[in-house]
């Protein structure tokens, strides 16, 4: 794969790139809010079967647009959205929360019930499943994210970061065979954060879901995606393989981000060393090999 | 539906705050006082005149008013709904038995039900007073920038009155835009499906439970942000309202002339 | 819908007046309670602005029961702030929504006082009811009952004196299709009550300095 | 300075460490929570003039509830803060607000006028100044964090890093002595969260305002901290400058976080080229100095 950038102008209708392993794809759709801002414009954009894509880009780019319409919580006012082959747009699919979980960026906003347990066994309860069986579900799915021994508490009296991993258990609980995460590790100490990440990578390994973040932590976009799409002022304006798109740095800077801190320290240490930093290391055991191929 | 709007019938506050803050036309640059003022008087015609003709020829010219100001048009059809209900639903009723000449008649379980010409032109009539003033408050709310209606309420209302007043209009947007939240991410899980009446229920009461229980702890985290800021216990507002000009003061001497005028060609005056 | 907004237009001037005079007159007795006899603190106060602000946003929440029922939660107000502080509320949201249509402003008197009655009768039935019923659910939910159809039988009479301008029929004509409408309105008070039953209780579960001594 | 360990229990009272540059005093205070969650516990900390120090800790360990104690939001159920020598416990300082600025976690909370620009002139316009002085202050702390074009907007139809701005701007508007920052960059893309930084060293070194961040950003606390405070538990666990804390691997373990990314990065280096990692760089250009030294 290589870096496709997309000029949103001169194509009207963004290619299927692989049918067969398509699961969502959102095809030229724009979002006007109700006071004109701009969410999404022309956006192209699609998750295949099995893959982790991130979406990065600076703040108010539509990334949370964009994630609110995979299960469609927004409509989009112009284009169309496919899931599994079936428009969003035209009404089709009502049950479209069974097959897109979507974590929301401000986690105050996703958990209503009064206790942590009730909140995180509400999908799997709506979903036709026992009491038992989502109790199962949800406890699971505590243990997941970590947070088993908050079961008791009441969601508002919960840290900021509490708060969150709470918010994915909900979803996880349901388990979507697509999950849309909105900044997952905003917020998150750095071994929660951690869990999160080798969450995502378990759910895509062992259940095969595809997970859909939007995040400014492009270390982590870098370590963990199979694909990144750098979003700006509301539409995807180039995608790629991780390393491909962050040693790009005129693109990023293009897009108005800075390259993550990994790629920083290669590129200092091979500036350092006078040797050309031809290779494109994307985590801390990457760039080892990475230098001492030299 | 973005976060802030519940329903597509019912008037969304940052809408209307969006265009009164983007002040497109002449009427934004009117006093807040001379509006206040018209709608005095228009509450005062409709309430006195009958007339049918005047009441359209009101409605037009707010309705023109409305248009003129690039205000949206068709959302104001939309949030016509709720009074068209209120309207429909008490004189829907009465419009029924209304003497004059039969239109349609059927009985309903023994009971006669006559629709009569004088029965629909009082529905009509009814409906129009209420969609001119709606029209007009909605005109008002959208011309008039949020600080000075918060410097009206400061002024027009005694306190503690005026404080509740404030800090409701103030929290309200808060508490809408979470209302919205939170039940977008109930749908986002399966809960906007029709179980049982008791289920539904159920639901609500929490979601509306939680709305209660988050505005009072987000008031009373804003209510902390507003000390960290220098808040101190009793609030006014700075600004002044733009007084009233010369040209203002003309304008509302006509328009009392103009209800002054009808009520006196209204033939029945009072209770 | 549990309440019949009155829309401008419909009573005439003299009825205006009335209800207006006689709505001051509740709002001047409430404010002078929250004023002198009862000193308010600053808590009180942001408390009563915030139930304004969620009250009125939850108006804005259609349930989708019966083809869409909006409740205005004016027992449960009551409830949690009493009649004078109550009162002020009532008022303050009145006028938000008579500024976006939901009844008239010349009504803004009469329907006032449909609210205020609401207000009072569940406050009073809430607190009368304490020996007799421990379980705050329950006790919620005949307070809101009992309010709201105490609120319909003065909506019901304001009507009635008042007359609606250009209706001739005769009272008896009247007050016939006001019933159909009450009774209406009597079964979206069965939803208000069950759901204010459960607010109450949430309430307490969660924040108990809400409600000081009472037990879910 | 060196690592000072502390431990609450054996220590009745923190000592003063320097009465003359000290700013706040947070003497073992203890907030419980009206649910009877602890949110901070025996908890001492201090800041002096000059000076940004950095609070580190895991989710739920206290260090939001600190913040909020510093300019008297919430005042300790036990122990004694005080502000320049003065006890905030005993409600002897009124405009606290004069002195110290916070930045709420969640900024939704702290935005609450109806544009953008009242929002971040309201509290100028509370400390008196004209509204001409007042419109003056609040630009200037638009540009300084870089939302100038947000003037007109109204808060609620801001995306989520968009409101942190705004936030933050307003509270630089009012020129408090210290400011207190819960998550500054959380949710913010890697440009702007570059302003802020940029930011907060100009804060200290033009303005001699000091600055407490709260941040799970290791890295970022890392770069720009004078000292770094663990909190763990509702107490300050360990407290020393960067370099030595986020090197000793035991201390962080403790605590619950794990070393900022430079760290891995510098050991990992280290272990490949087998040279002991005698240096503790903090920085990308600390490592590479610590590297071409060998
Ligand atoms: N509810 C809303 N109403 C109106 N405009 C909105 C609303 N939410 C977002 N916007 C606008 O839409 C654009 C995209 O916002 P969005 O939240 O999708 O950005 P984002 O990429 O998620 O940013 P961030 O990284 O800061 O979260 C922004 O310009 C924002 O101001
Ligand atoms: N309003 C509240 N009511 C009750 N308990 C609370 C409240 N806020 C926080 N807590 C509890 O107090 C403790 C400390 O919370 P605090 O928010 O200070 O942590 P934090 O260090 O800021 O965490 P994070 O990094 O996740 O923001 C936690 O156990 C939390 O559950
Ligand atoms: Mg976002
Ligand atoms: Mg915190």
């Amino acid at each position: 794969m290589t870096i496709i950038r997309t000029d949103p102008l001169s194509s009207p209708h963004c290619p299927h790139i692989d049918k067969d392993r398509e699961l969502i794809h959102v095809d030229c759709a724009s979002h006007i809010y109700p006071d004109g801002s701009v969410g999404i414009h022309d956006m192209c954009f699609y998750v295949q079967k099995n893959e982790i894509v991130a979406l990065c880009g600076p703040n108010g780019s539509g990334k949370s647009t964009l994630i609110e319409h995979l299960n469609g919580l927004l409509t989009p006012s112009e284009g169309n959205i496919a899931v599994n082959g079936r428009s969003i747009t035209k009404g089709e699919l009502t049950d479209l929360w069974r097959e897109v979980g979507v974590v929301f960026q401000q986690s105050d906003d996703q958990l209503f019930a009064p206790t942590v347990l009730d909140d995180v066994m509400f999908g799997p309860l709506n979903m036709g499943m026992s009491r038992e069986a989502a109790l199962n579900a949800a406890t699971g799915a505590l243990e997941a994210v970590g947070a088993a021994d908050l079961v008791q508490k009441l969601p508002n009296y919960l840290s900021g970061g509490q708060k969150r991993l709470i918010s994915i258990a909900g979803i996880l609980a349901m388990k979507p065979r697509i999950i849309a995460l909105d900044e997952p590790t905003s917020d998150l100490d750095p071994v929660h954060s951690g869990m999160i990440e080798d969450l995502i990578l378990e759910l895509k390994q062992r259940f095969g879901i595809s997970v859909v973040i939007a995040t400014h932590d492009l270390d982590l976009a870098a370590r963990i995606a199979d694909r990144v799409c750098l979003v700006r002022k509301g539409s995807v304006f180039a995608e790629g393989k991780p390393d491909e798109i962050f040693y790009d740095e005129e693109l990023l800077q293009e897009t108005g981000l800075k390259p993550p801190q990994i790629v920083r320290v290669y590129r200092a240490y091979c500036r350092m060393q006078g040797i050309p930093a031809d290779q494109h290391p994307i985590s801390i055991e990457g760039m080892m090999v990475a230098i001492r191929g030299k | 539906m973005s976060a802030a709007s519940l329903s597509d019938h019912i008037p969304d506050l940052n809408l209307i705050t969006y265009y009164a803050e983007k002040q497109q036309s002449c009427f934004s640059r009117l006093s807040p006082w001379t509006k206040f003022a018209f709608l005095i008087l228009i509450i005062l015609l409709v309430t006195l005149s009958g007339n049918l003709a005047i009441l359209a020829v009101l409605y037009l010219v707010i309705l023109g008013a409305y248009a003129a100001a690039h205000l949206p048009v068709w959302k104001l059809f939309g949030w016509y709904t709720m009074p068209a209900v209120f309207v429909l639903s008490l004189v829907g009723i009465m419009a029924w038995s209304e003497p004059g000449n039969p239109i349609i008649s059927f009985a309903v379980a023994g009971f006669p039900l006559v629709l009569t010409d004088k029965g629909i032109l009082l529905v009509v009539t009814l409906l129009l007073k209420a969609l001119i003033v709606v029209t007009f408050s909605l005109f008002f709310l959208m011309t008039t920038r949020y600080m000075h209606f918060s410097a009206m309420i400061y002024r027009i209302f005694p306190s503690p009155l005026d404080q509740i007043f404030l800090m409701a209009y103030r929290f309200l947007f808060l508490t809408l835009a979470m209302t919205g939240s939170i039940l977008k991410a109930v749908r986002s899980r399966g809960g906007g499906l029709i179980h049982s009446v008791r289920v539904q229920g159920r639901m609500f009461a929490e979601v509306f439970a939680l709305v209660f229980i988050r505005s009072f702890e987000r008031s009373e985290r804003v209510h902390k942000a507003m000390i960290a800021r220098g808040f101190s216990g009793s609030y006014g507002t700075a600004t002044g309202i733009p007084a009233l000009r010369h040209a203002e003061y003309l304008l509302i001497c006509a328009g009392a002339a103009v209800v002054v005028a009808v009520a006196l060609m209204t033939p029945s005056l009072g209770g | 819908m549990a309440h019949i907004h009155l829309e401008d237009g419909s009573f005439t001037l003299f009825w205006v007046a009335v209800w207006w005079v006689i709505a001051l007159v509740v709002i001047a007795a409430a404010l002078i309670w929250v004023r002198s006899v009862k000193k308010t603190d600053n808590r009180k106060i942001t408390l009563a602005a915030f139930c304004t602000a969620a009250a009125f946003a939850i108006f804005q929440v259609s349930i989708p029961l019966f083809g869409g029922v909006h409740l205005n939660l004016t027992p449960l107000i009551g409830i949690l702030t009493g009649p004078a502080l109550g009162s002020l509320i009532v008022l303050i949201i009145n006028i938000l929504s008579a500024a976006i249509g939901h009844g008239g402003w010349g009504l803004v008197g009469g329907n006032l006082l449909v609210n205020v009655t609401e207000v009072l009768v569940a406050y009073g039935t809430w607190n009368v009811l304490k020996r007799l019923f421990p379980g705050a659910f329950a006790r919620a939910g005949i307070a809101t009952l009992l309010g709201l159809f105490c609120g319909n039988l003065a909506m019901i009479a304001i009507i009635l004196v008042s007359g609606v301008q250009g209706v001739t029929q005769s009272s008896s004509q009247i007050l016939a299709g006001l019933t159909l409408i009450a009774g209406v309105n009597m079964g979206v008070a069965v939803i208000e009550a069950f759901i204010t039953g459960m607010i109450i209780t949430a309430i307490i579960k969660a924040r108990p300095d809400l409600l000081e001594g009472e037990r879910p």
